[in-house]
């Protein structure tokens, strides 16, 4: 597949459709793949489509399709609901991009596949259902399925809601995982003292990097009202347990009805917080109380909390359904 | 030497604990970072690389710095206190290690830095050799060795515990403060297979020892604008992860917070690679990533080896690990120096 | 807590829309319907210009409960304000509870220029409600705390 | 440092009794900013006022904070005397410890305590208010009346006798509206063209009125006191001064087989033709869509005829752009659409009838000329069903779920007149509830009952079907009697429900005036404010606002008028300064504001910013100060905080929230 | 507790400053006499050094100290107001209190290079606030210098800082000339008009100088331009980078233009040390 994605991007290049490629490049490792942009033919032999090709690409539109000519963007299926919603809010011009869809099987989390106990690992191959790695301290092999991002166990399944042209190995009719708010209802059923103690635990290792609010495609502020000295809101780290919980407060209630639950958030934490809980309740509770939405579906459509019906429920509910 | 057995560790951590404050990595919810040691906290040994280095030890993410208060118009000005007491910072690795010896470099130079002088002056260093590196260690190439820690004690894995080695003072009065719980055992052997162990390791990782020829003092104008900056530098998002959790980046912002009964003037953390590093009234002088990005990586490789004669990297590769899109210093190392291996 | 229970008097901040629920306040006023004066009030034009930063602000700044009145729904001065701000309330206050606060620190209430009884009874209830819980802990940013 | 002064009101002893002033003076002078503290009898007095003056004066005060009763008493005061004694009316800030404080609570101390901190509050926020300038925008004296039925009239009217002028846009061939179908009007059974034509004809004469019929609007820019509005004036084919308004093309005209839309197809019109014979303008139009010229460029008879030389085949359609002040929205209603009703068998069955249909039907004007007959065969009914509530009050979403209001009383009429002309008549009536509020309205409704003996039915039609005989089979339930009925009929008339005309979604949203889930037109105020849109300068007028009958819809147009004639009888209008402003540096460009904005006050457009010291053109917000109203849902929509509201800032609250909880 | 003495020797640690004066320039900048809170200077410095002003709750920021160390009373610093710090200080009236931190960095080599040396100061708009130090240092010890050329230009006639002094002072001291200019006619202005960099060639003045310059960075670039056009070497001209400073003891990491770090090498630098480096600046 990676061959056939080099080939229609040289092609498209070549013919003049695009003026640059938005991929992956290859790492120094197996599992080390940056995006990056591709301007020349030459270069795009160091282009690379695997298992570990995570990294939701649209937010990188903001920037190239600002430039000029066209640029030429892969992506996955759940990356389309985030380019979808980044259109919604103005923020890509569709006209400067060239959408080529890629199939997503799920993918790999390195991390996991340390967790597992393998170290100094040198290569991973994936063969199948199984991964082989090669570590310094002897070889090993572990299921696909162990080692895939967390968000890909509840994929969204795989429809891509933009894109110009379909890659041949793209499985439009793949469904949706089951599922997706288990971890919610997990949370929610705690008594409120365990779900502050598990919170706690989590949030106070937050560092405040900004890697999620950086690599969300919602959060697309030209400047976070974090940063700006005109709120007294700005901080650049945790000084009390306060500020962990404020900042991740508002930034889910800044992204709720805009997240596409695309989960970058939460692959990129240095420090593993599942700060996809945060926006996934936002989720729920929308479904529960508005309706069934999904942002990035389209690009029109309002999203729930600029947008009201006269016989909302009552913020009372939270107490009421206790 | 001494050897301390496994299970006599969490004695020799509460026995530290009951006179210093002890600084150690623990495990919260399966990632380890270091922290105050408490009663029912998890220590975590084994785990080769903390989230976050071991600087906090020294340098905080956040620190007050003195307090002002206003009555009638006129300000009170409270400095906050200092570091008074010893404290130990445990189980810190080699590359962490040399990390403050980088960190001194800015903060005992004239003039002294007195908040981290004084935490400097309480603070004794208990390190672990590195038992299992990590393929994204690098730190040979900044002649750190892994298996020979540099701090005022040294540990190394040995079979059913570790073995203790005081090299310095500071060292000798920490080993005698808890020699109780020490056993006095010739493990010279052990160690060297340990140590021998370690560099065998080393020796077959892709990193280990980079080529880092192109960088260095009078560097500045061979890379300043070369264009692979913009290459390696066009996936960054800017975020502050490889620089939170670097042992040697030391960049600070000073911030105010009203308390609502005076104002609290502190330190924390800064990244270059924030949009608003260099912002002020009038505009920045790093508009874009690429530049912020250049800045990182010419710091750490040229203009620090200008001034003070050393690399401020440590190879502990956290940042090849925790980069969100797989970028890191080792690629700028490779792509703008040549790919070998020393 | 040095204090005991007794002597601690909650803080609660009230944000109130100027057209309806701060005008049933001065009803409330000059009905002589007493509620307790750990109530502060504070003016905005409407409930939609309430930030949930506000409240969160409260509570850093040792307030111990929130509550937030606009114009029944359908009643906005301004016809729609009070229809978002119902959706963000509700949306943060189920957030706030998903994180363990305390669910009865919050509190939003519709009260209209005509209703000074339910303004003043809302506040009694809202501040039992409060001092059952003690004082904010959960929510506090120990820096602000007075020593 | 800003220089505050605090002024202490002891309101006699309303405050005094329970506050200590003194001490609340005492201790305000001691927070940061405050220069000058005192208390006072009565602040608002005019010796209290002189206070405040000689206190400007004397100490170059900056802000000022009152703490007295509620804003809502006495804000103003303050602010215009902060003005006579020359600084800024917007830093003047009160703190409410009268109605919030010494009359709720009755503990001196804890009153006093409660005082202190809510002064300390006003004093952080005024440290952070903004002189603010009331800005004026200049009125065009003119007004726009879009739909030209009766409330359109009325409103023109009623606008231009007061000295104004007025358009009018209809987009059908002549102005007239709904009521120029109606045969008589309910309950006094006058005739609908008697009392409607006048109107019509005057306002055609009247000098400050100019019609614009066969015309649409296009687009609408401006806002409040200056719109500008394009106007698309459709081809006509035939020129307006030329016309003679003979007749003679309509008769002439070999093409008349399309659809009488004015007598809802119960029969054919001509391809050249006025919809009827009052029409005002008395001017024919071509329809494109029928004249075999137009489409095949044969025929012409038309042009031929025509003496005056009317007919211009080559006429274009002309946009024509014009300014004015206020716009009122009268653009009427249709009955729905009844293809989700198939129980009736009104697509299927031709003798099932509206009773819009059923008025054309009656009148003498109509198809045909007044005998009410059988549309299928011609033949005279002997039996007549009136079915009820056919889409309104409907829960099933097929319908509407409002009552259409005036259903239950031209049924009563239609029932009466028929009885009137066929004795004979058998007429029965299906109905869920009659609804006779109004003026001599019941007593309307019961003369059917009793004089007429109009047979009403509480039940529900639940088919009506052809029957072998020919005549109608209506199956019904009594939901008195708790029987099954069936009966046979020989014409259904349904009292279909009504729904705003189509378009409205259209011009509302070009006007940016919010309208409601049915497409009503949404009045400012359900109460206070029923003639206006939140869109400033937008008002409503009949229908379009929600089912009314005549009498309603001339009153509220009389009403949507007197408030056009006081914004029009201004020169300036005063703009709230309090309004919403973007910091276009931090603004992202998406929307979320304009979406929250209930006055369409956002605009979005591409500017250049310098943002950190570079420049960029970029999408930014703009907040038109002459429509905001200040309610600040656009402030918490953003989630740079780039938007901010004047006088009631993120930090002026945030301000606040800081002092009362330290 | 720590009032005015600094026990620790912490350089974070400011001391209390009073207003005594504030003086408005044009209509964005104002001048702040301070002084410490016993009526004396705060600190000894030289001509070029700076100083951290904070306001507690707003935020510090790095300004040139404008009055000449040879003055024994106050300090002064001329501020244009710009930012959120600027915005405050400029609402700061005679008897507020600030902190202040400093003095900072290096100086205008006046005790070394410049002695005995033709000087030619070139500001632009606020940019005169640095050089001001060196005029009035070099004009109080007038006979170590030759002739001194001071070519002043700002937007407008109302945006010349301290026309006042140029006026009544600087321009009646024996050897000393100033050439001013703004930007767009102005009526009232009889002086000369057009940009500083088109001025300084027009004045062709000799290239046996020293050049000390300071002004907005567009200004800076095309006044090098000129001066190169002149003659003038790299190594004949200083200018200031201390709005780059911001800890101002070379630790927090900001102030670097390539390996130059401007709390510690700077802020006054002669261009051929930075010119070489980046275009950071």
């Amino acid at each position: 597949m990676q061959a056939e994605l080099i080939a229609r991007a040289k092609a498209l290049l070549a013919d003049g459709t695009v003026a640059r490629v938005l991929g992956w490049r290859k790492g120094d490792t197996d599992f080390n793949a940056e995006p990056a942009v591709f301007e020349t033919a030459e270069s795009l032999d160091e282009f690379v489509y695997d298992g570990f090709c995570g990294a939701n690409l649209s937010k990188y539109m903001i920037k190239n399709s600002k430039l000029e000519g066209k640029t030429l963007v892969f992506l996955k299926p759940c990356d389309t609901y985030s380019f979808n919603q980044l259109i919604k809010e103005n923020r890509i011009n569709r006209d400067n991009t060239y959408i080529i869809a890629v199939g997503c099987y799920g993918k790999l989390d390195i991390n996991k596949i340390k967790a597992a106990g393998n170290k100094a690992i040198l290569s991973v191959a994936e063969e199948g259902a199984t991964l082989k790695i090669h570590t310094a301290y002897g070889d090993a092999e572990m299921a696909r399925e162990e080692a895939v991002l967390d968000r890909c166990k509840v994929c969204k399944g795989g429809k891509h809601v933009v894109y110009d042209e379909l890659a041949s190995f793209v499985d439009e009719e793949k469904p949706a995982a089951e599922g997706r708010f288990d971890e919610v209802k997990k949370l929610e059923a705690m008594k409120p003292e365990e779900r502050f103690a598990f919170w706690q635990g989590e949030l106070s290792r937050c560092i405040r990097c900004n890697a999620c609010r950086n690599v969300c495609p919602a959060c697309s502020c030209i400047k976070c009202i974090f940063d700006n000295n005109n709120y007294d809101a700005a901080q650049k780290v945790n000084t009390s347990s306060f500020e962990e919980q404020m900042f991740h407060i508002i930034r889910a209630w800044h992204v709720a009805g805009r997240c596409t639950d695309c989960g970058e958030c939460s692959r990129v934490c240095p420090e593993n917080i599942p700060l996809h809980l945060l926006n996934r309740k936002f989720i729920s509770d929308i479904n529960e109380f508005y309706g069934e939405f999904q942002a990035g579906e389209d690009t029109t459509s309002r999203a729930p909390l600029t947008n009201f019906t006269t016989d909302d429920v009552e913020p009372s509910i939270v107490k009421e359904r206790g | 030497m001494f050897k301390i057995t496994n299970d006599q560790m969490p004695k020799l951590l509460k026995a530290i604990a009951e006179t210093k404050d002890l600084f150690l990595p623990i495990n919260n919810n399966g990632v380890t970072n270091f922290g105050f040691y408490k009663e029912d906290c998890t220590p975590d040994l084994d785990t080769l690389r903390t989230v976050k280095s071991a600087k906090d030890a020294f340098f905080p993410q956040s620190e007050g710095l003195y307090a002002v208060t206003t009555e009638d118009g006129k300000f009170t000005i409270s400095e906050e206190e200092y570091c008074n007491k010893d404290f130990v910072v445990f189980g810190v690795r080699p590359c962490d290690v040399r990390s403050f010896v980088v960190l001194d470099k800015v903060f005992l130079s004239d003039p002294v830095d007195t908040y981290y002088a004084a935490r400097r002056e309480h603070g004794i260093v208990v390190s672990l050799a590195c038992h299992q590196p990590d393929e994204s260690c690098f730190c040979a190439t900044f002649d750190i060795d892994a298996a020979e820690p540099e701090a005022d004690v040294a540990m190394w894995n040995i079979e059913g515990g570790y073995a203790w080695e005081a090299k310095t003072e500071k060292g000798q009065a920490l080993t005698e403060s808890i020699k109780a719980l020490l056993e006095e055992a010739d493990v010279a052997k052990e160690v060297e297979t340990e140590k021998n162990c370690i560099r065998t390791i080393l020796s077959v990782l892709p990193n280990s020892k980079l080529d880092v020829s192109a960088f260095g003092a009078g560097k500045t104008d061979d890379l300043f604008n070369s264009p692979m900056w913009t290459e390696l530098s066009n996936a960054c998002l800017g975020c502050g992860t490889c620089t939170f959790s670097c042992p040697t980046c030391q960049c600070y912002d000073i911030k105010d917070f009203n308390t609502g009964h005076g104002v609290s003037r502190y330190r924390c953390w800064d990244s270059c690679m924030y949009h608003d590093f260099t912002l002020c009234a009038h505009g920045t002088n790093r508009q874009t990533q690429m530049q912020r990005f250049r800045q990182r990586f010419m710091h750490k490789l040229v203009y620090f080896p200008d001034r003070e004669g050393m690399f401020s990297c440590v190879g502990c590769g956290r940042c090849v690990d925790k980069c969100p899109q797989s970028l890191n210093i080792v690629k700028v190392i490779k792509r703008m120096g040549g790919n070998s291996n020393v | 807590m040095s204090m005991n229970n007794s002597e601690w008097k909650p803080k609660i901040v009230a944000f109130c829309c100027n057209w309806c629920s701060y005008a049933g306040a001065d009803l409330a006023g000059s009905s002589r319907l007493a509620y307790p004066a750990d109530v502060k009030i504070i003016r905005v034009p409407c409930s939609c210009r309430v930030n949930p930063m506000f409240i969160l602000r409260a509570f850093q700044k040792g307030a111990d409960g929130v509550i937030l009145c606009g114009c029944h729904p359908g009643d906005c001065h301004y016809s729609t304000g009070n229809y978002y701000a119902r959706r963000r309330m509700t949306t943060l206050f189920s957030m706030l509870d998903f994180l363990g606060v305390e669910k009865n620190r919050t509190h939003v209430e519709w009260v209209s220029a005509a209703e000074g009884v339910k303004f003043s009874a809302t506040m009694n209830k809202f501040i039992e409600q409060v001092r059952e819980l003690g004082p904010n802990v959960r929510l506090e940013d120990i820096r602000c705390k007075q020593n | 440092m800003q220089r505050i002064g605090v002024f202490v009101c002891h309101c006699g002893t309303n405050i005094a009794a329970t506050v200590d002033v003194k001490r609340v003076a005492e201790t305000l002078l001691k927070e940061p900013g405050v220069v000058h503290a005192e208390d006072y009898q009565y602040m608002c007095s005019e010796a209290g006022q002189k206070l405040i003056g000689d206190a400007i004066k004397e100490k170059q005060l900056t802000g000022i904070v009152v703490c007295s009763c509620s804003p809502r008493m006495h804000e103003n005061t303050f602010r215009k005397a902060a003005e006579r004694y020359g600084i800024n009316p917007y830093l003047v800030e009160i703190a409410n410890i009268r109605e919030q404080c010494s009359w709720i609570h009755k503990d001196k101390e804890e009153a006093t305590e409660k005082a202190i901190i809510l002064g300390r509050a006003a004093v952080a926020k005024v440290m952070l208010n903004a002189p603010l300038q009331a800005g004026t925008s200049p009125v065009t004296k003119r007004a726009l009346v879009i739909g030209g039925g009766i409330a359109g009239i009325q409103t023109a009217l009623d606008i231009a006798d007061a000295g104004f002028e007025v358009d009018i846009v209809e987009r059908t061939p002549s102005i007239g509206g709904r009521m120029s179908q109606l045969d008589k009007t309910f309950p006094t059974l006058d005739c609908a063209a008697c009392i409607l034509t006048p109107k019509m004809v005057e306002a055609n004469a009247h000098e400050k009125i100019t019609l614009f019929t066969w015309s649409e609007v296009e687009k609408v820019g401006g806002f409040v006191g200056d719109f500008k509005v394009d106007i698309r004036k459709k081809a006509r084919y035939v020129d307006m001064d030329k016309c003679t308004g003979c007749g003679e093309c309509q008769a002439k005209c070999p093409n008349k087989k399309t659809p009488n839309e004015f007598n809802r197809g119960l029969n054919n019109r001509s391809a050249i033709y006025t919809p009827f014979a009052q029409a005002i303008p008395n001017v024919p139009v071509i329809d494109k869509n029928a004249c075999t010229y137009l489409k095949t460029g044969k025929c012409g008879v038309c042009a031929k005829i025509c003496k005056a030389g009317a007919i211009n085949y080559e006429a274009q359609d002309e946009i024509i752009t014009r300014e004015y002040g206020a716009i009122v929205v009268a653009t009427g209603f249709d009955t729905i659409k009844l293809d989700k009703f198939n129980e009736y068998g009104y697509n299927t069955n031709k003798d099932v009838i509206t009773s819009l249909e059923l008025e054309r039907l009656m009148n003498a004007a109509g198809p045909t000329g007044g005998h009410v007959v059988r549309p299928s065969n011609g033949e005279d009914p002997k039996t007549i069903v009136f079915v009820q509530c056919v889409g309104s009050r409907d829960t099933t979403c097929r319908g509407k779920t409002y009552c259409s209001k005036i259903c239950c009383m031209y049924t009563a009429k239609q029932a009466m007149l028929l009885k009137d002309h066929y004795p004979w008549l058998d007429i029965h009536v299906f109905y869920i509830d009659v609804r006779t509020p109004g003026k001599n309205f019941d007593e309307f409704y019961r003369r059917a009952v009793e004089e007429y003996d109009v047979d009403y039915i509480k039940g529900q039609v639940g088919k009506v079907s052809e029957a072998e005989n020919g005549r109608l089979l209506v199956q019904a339930s009594d939901l008195l009697d708790n029987r099954q009925i069936k009966m046979e009929a020989d014409l259904v008339v349904l009292a279909t429900a009504i729904e705003p005309n189509e378009g409205v979604r259209r011009i509302a949203s070009m006007l940016t005036a919010s309208i409601d889930t049915n497409d009503f037109l949404t009045e400012a105020h359900a109460k206070l404010r029923p003639v206006e849109s939140p869109t400033a300068g937008i008002f409503l007028s009949g229908v379009c606002q929600g089912p009314k009958d005549i009498p309603e819809t001339v009153a509220q147009a009389g009403a949507a008028a007197s408030k056009v004639i006081g914004l029009l009888s201004k020169d300036h209008l005063v703009t709230n300064p309090c309004t919403a402003k973007c910091n276009q540096v931090y603004c992202n460009g998406c929307s979320n504001c304009e979406k929250v904005c209930p006055y369409g006050a956002i605009s979005y457009d591409e500017q250049m910013v310098i943002r950190f010291g570079a420049r960029e053109t970029t999408r930014v917000a703009t907040v038109n100060t002459a429509l905001c109203q200040g309610c600040g849902a656009c402030t918490v929509a953003c989630p740079s905080g780039a938007m901010d509201l004047q006088g009631f800032s993120n930090r002026q609250i945030l301000a606040e929230v800081d002092a009362i909880c330290r | 507790m720590c009032d005015c003495g600094n026990e620790n020797n912490n350089v974070l640690l400011p001391q209390i400053g009073v207003i005594t004066d504030i003086r408005r320039e044009t209509p964005d900048v104002k001048t702040f006499r301070v002084v410490g809170r016993d009526g004396k200077k705060l600190f000894e410095h030289m001509p070029g050094q700076c100083a951290m002003v904070c306001i507690p709750g707003v935020s510090e920021a790095m300004f040139s100290i404008t009055s000449s160390p040879t003055n024994k009373e106050y300090q002064e610093f001329s501020i244009k107001q710009c930012g959120s710090l600027t915005n405050v200080l400029h609402n700061l009236q005679v008897g507020d209190e600030v902190l202040v931190r400093g003095p900072y960095g290096n100086n205008f080599p006046v005790d070394t290079v410049l002695k005995g040396k033709d000087l030619l100061f070139i500001a632009g708009g606020i940019g005169l606030a640095p050089l001001r130090s060196v005029i009035n240092y070099c004009i109080d010890k007038r006979d170590e210098y030759g002739t001194i050329d001071i070519v002043y230009g700002a937007r407008s006639a109302d945006d010349l800082v301290r026309l006042d002094e140029i006026k009544d002072v600087w321009m009646n001291v024996p050897g000393v000339n100033v050439h001013l200019t703004i930007d767009r006619e102005q009526e009232g202005w009889d002086g000369h008009v057009g940009f500083v960099p088109n001025y300084v060639k027009e004045l062709d003045l000799n290239v046996d100088k020293v050049a000390l310059l300071c002004g907005p960075p567009i200004m800076i670039k095309f006044v090098l331009q000129g001066l190169k056009e002149l003659g003038y070497t790299d190594e004949q001209v200083y200018t200031t980078l201390e709005l780059r400073m911001k800890c101002g003891i070379g630790k927090c990491g900001r102030c670097n233009v390539g390996n130059k770090f401007v709390c510690k090498d700077g802020p006054v630098f002669r261009y051929d040390e930075i010119a070489a480096t980046t275009g950071e600046f």
